[in-house]
């Protein structure tokens, strides 16, 4: 069973050289830490930057230069800082490779729920729904289940949906799991040590899986 | 060349009305029109409809107003972490209207360029979509949005002149160029005033036509939200 | 009788303190020769530029600055480049306060053709059609008759279109001319020495004029 | 950072085929890619959309690429003076398809900005409008108009950087940023290259993002279409 950080490293895998790539908030975040060598990605942050940097060295913080979780940050050679309607512009027609953001719950159609619990305070959908609706590739970063140990990867959304029909792939603490043009998740890789029936047990949505399903490569 | 200089933030809001729309650049707390929120809080207007990605927190930016029961409607894509906001949303006090990051930057944009309505796939399928137009082209759905209708665009810019030039400092810009397009009135609070020509052609974010009055601020606080640092090795 | 420049003159009263004003070419650039001291203004070339100067002193001209009739100009204290997008998007908000532009032909109801004749090489509209389209205030500067001796006001054009109930105010080398509002042309002022009844004759669109229309003053 | 410096000219476009459709950057003869222009002429390429706002002169720019007879279809807003051009759009070889400029630095920017189609004023009541979509938004009338589709943009930049990043030198700027995004591969020609980190993040007019591939252009002549001077005292 995979860490934040062991979710994030496998994430790190499905970059490739050349991507543009945007993080969300939480485990994606971390992926930044774990692209392997090598490989040459821009970080866009949809507050306006490409080429998005490691957090500034203490004493160096610039309060004009954050990225979308509002921390400080810094830039990288090569960044250029542009406003939101073009951030969100670059977004639209797909000039950015790849998605990793955290949900909520996604269903088998591919459709994800990661902005609002009804009952609860909203804080809002921030860039996600733009996000979702526009990248050619996402990648899900989440936990197999809840705190209350429900399954995530679900038949159909229960929460308000973000997006419809877009999520691609999900990686969890348990899986690397492909969401089927036709629907269901395709059991893909195991997490070490994780079988394929336990998987199955914490997967409510359908799940198609080979009789031997690899466990992740992390190198 | 046009002047449109101000005395300051006072002169500046001096119009702005019980019940107008205000549009707030700024992404968080950053790139906010510091010295406006200061003299709009002083001024006491109220019902104000305010356009901002954020809504401040409970002792900064908008927050302020919030505290002063200034504001109608929040129309923003994330409120964050505010106690203030929460306790007056739940009371129904404040009423809300959350829309995509992307669909908010759009809808000013399309204001400033003069286009009533823009085509965004954001929200397709979702609550955002209800009694939306959606149109298909390409095999896509896309919603149509509509530009906004602001009273006044307030922004914060790095650098002006005396013709209402902007230069942005960094991701300050955020918001604030699209926003200044976009305001019936637009007022700049800059942190540094210079004479028309001083600065490049080349390099103006945003060409002083958009922007109404202008202004050099004070005392600058620009608080950090979240501060994240990493120690030399 | 008033010769090209003095229909610049005349237009140059009408430009007011604070105005960004769109000049076309032909009559409608000599305008900047003539806006009376004291009077700011900034002329925006569609290309891409606001507050357009003079022409360079000779050896001086650059290549990279031109104004929208292809001419070498100058930038003035103030100027502002921007891309083609961002320049139709301030024409389309309205940021410009006044277009003048010159015309074969204006119907009573204010529209406007400059831009084809039938059986001749067409040129292009170039921006003209998004200038009357968006523009609060348009005024058209042109003969008032053809070189067949036809005149240019007319019931109905006869012309392809440039665009539709958009002409306000007319200056020819004959008279100034308001478009009503319900149609039709209201003489507003004469060419010195020009008659009310020359004017009528040279105006086959449906003209209003007072019995004493007072002639041009030009400062 | 994602490197996308090419060799020159002819590796930048040696991939474009016989009827592709192009856009190409600039204003009259202000800021058009010289060095495209004349490889595409060597590569003598046919068939050609070409997507700019004029069609060079009889001797330069997409005037060269006309007297080759690689053009099949030209989109502009203005054609000016041109005789070979003259010459085959009446003799038939030639297609025109004249739109208004803004409409067409609009298409451009909507393909950039993923937006399938924009409404316009531009045209409304003329031949323009034939076959269009009116719609009516605020008692105002617009017409519906679709985002370009183009295979290739070719753009000219003042400056640019080996991360793709692009800054235009005054108003040879024009149509090229909008071009820049709307391109399926976008090529940018810069009359000098720097290494990434060189330009201000805050100048960079057209994010690298939008651009495939880059190089320093040689032996610019930048012509002058109007030389227009005065003379001093």
């Amino acid at each position: 069973m995979l860490d934040k950080d062991g979710i994030a490293k496998r994430i790190a895998r499905e970059i490739k050289d050349g991507f543009y790539v945007n993080l969300g908030i939480g485990i994606p975040t971390l992926v930044a830490n774990y692209i392997p060598a090598g490989i040459n990605v821009e970080l866009q942050s949809e507050n306006g930057l490409l080429g998005m940097g490691p957090f500034p060295f203490e004493g160096e913080e610039d309060a004009d230069l954050i990225n979308a979780g509002k921390q400080t940050i810094t830039t990288l050679p090569g960044s250029s800082i542009f406003d939101s309607a073009l951030s969100f512009g670059m977004i639209r027609s797909q000039k950015i490779d790849l998605t990793i953001l955290g949900a909520m719950e996604v269903s088998e159609n591919g459709d994800i729920a990661n902005w609002k619990i009804p009952g609860k305070m909203v804080k809002g959908m921030g860039g996600a729904m733009d996000l979702v609706a526009s990248a050619k590739n996402i990648i899900v970063a989440m936990q197999h289940v809840n705190k209350a140990g429900e399954s995530k990867l679900l038949p159909k959304c229960t929460l308000p949906l973000t997006g419809v029909n877009c999520i691609k792939k999900i990686v969890t603490e348990l899986a690397v799991l492909d969401v089927l043009p036709g629907g269901g998740f395709k059991l893909i890789e195991r997490a070490p040590g994780v079988s394929v029936d336990y998987i199955r047990q914490a997967t409510t949505g359908k799940l198609f899986a080979d009789d031997d399903v690899p466990e992740m490569i992390f190198d | 060349m046009i002047n449109k200089v101000v005395s300051g933030a006072d002169e500046a809001i001096s119009d702005i009305e019980n019940g107008n729309t205000l549009m707030l650049g700024g992404f968080g707390l950053c790139g906010i029109p510091e010295n406006c929120i200061t003299a709009l809080v002083k001024k006491g207007v109220k019902d104000l409809t305010c356009i901002s990605n954020n809504a401040g927190v409970d002792d900064f930016g908008i927050g302020l107003m919030l505290q002063k029961r200034q504001v109608k409607k929040m129309i923003s894509s994330y409120v964050g972490e505010n106690a203030e906001f929460e306790r007056q949303l739940l009371s129904g006090e404040l009423e809300v209207e959350l829309i995509p990051q992307g669909t908010l930057a759009t809808r000013c944009m399309a204001s400033g360029y003069g286009m009533p309505a823009i085509f965004t796939p954001a929200g397709v399928g979702t609550e955002v979509a209800e009694g939306k137009e959606v149109r298909n082209f390409n095999g896509k759905d896309y919603l149509m949005e509509y530009a906004f209708d602001a009273d006044f665009a307030i922004v914060k810019a790095w650098k002006g002149d005396t013709a209402g030039n902007l230069i942005f400092r960094s991701t300050s810009r955020n918001f604030n160029p699209v926003m200044a397009m976009a305001g019936k009135i637009t007022i700049a609070e800059v942190e540094e005033l210079v004479e028309a020509g001083e600065l490049d052609p080349d390099h103006i974010h945003t060409p002083g036509v958009f922007v109404h009055r202008i202004f050099q601020g004070a005392n600058y606080e620009k608080r950090i939200e979240q501060r994240t640092v990493r120690t030399k090795n």
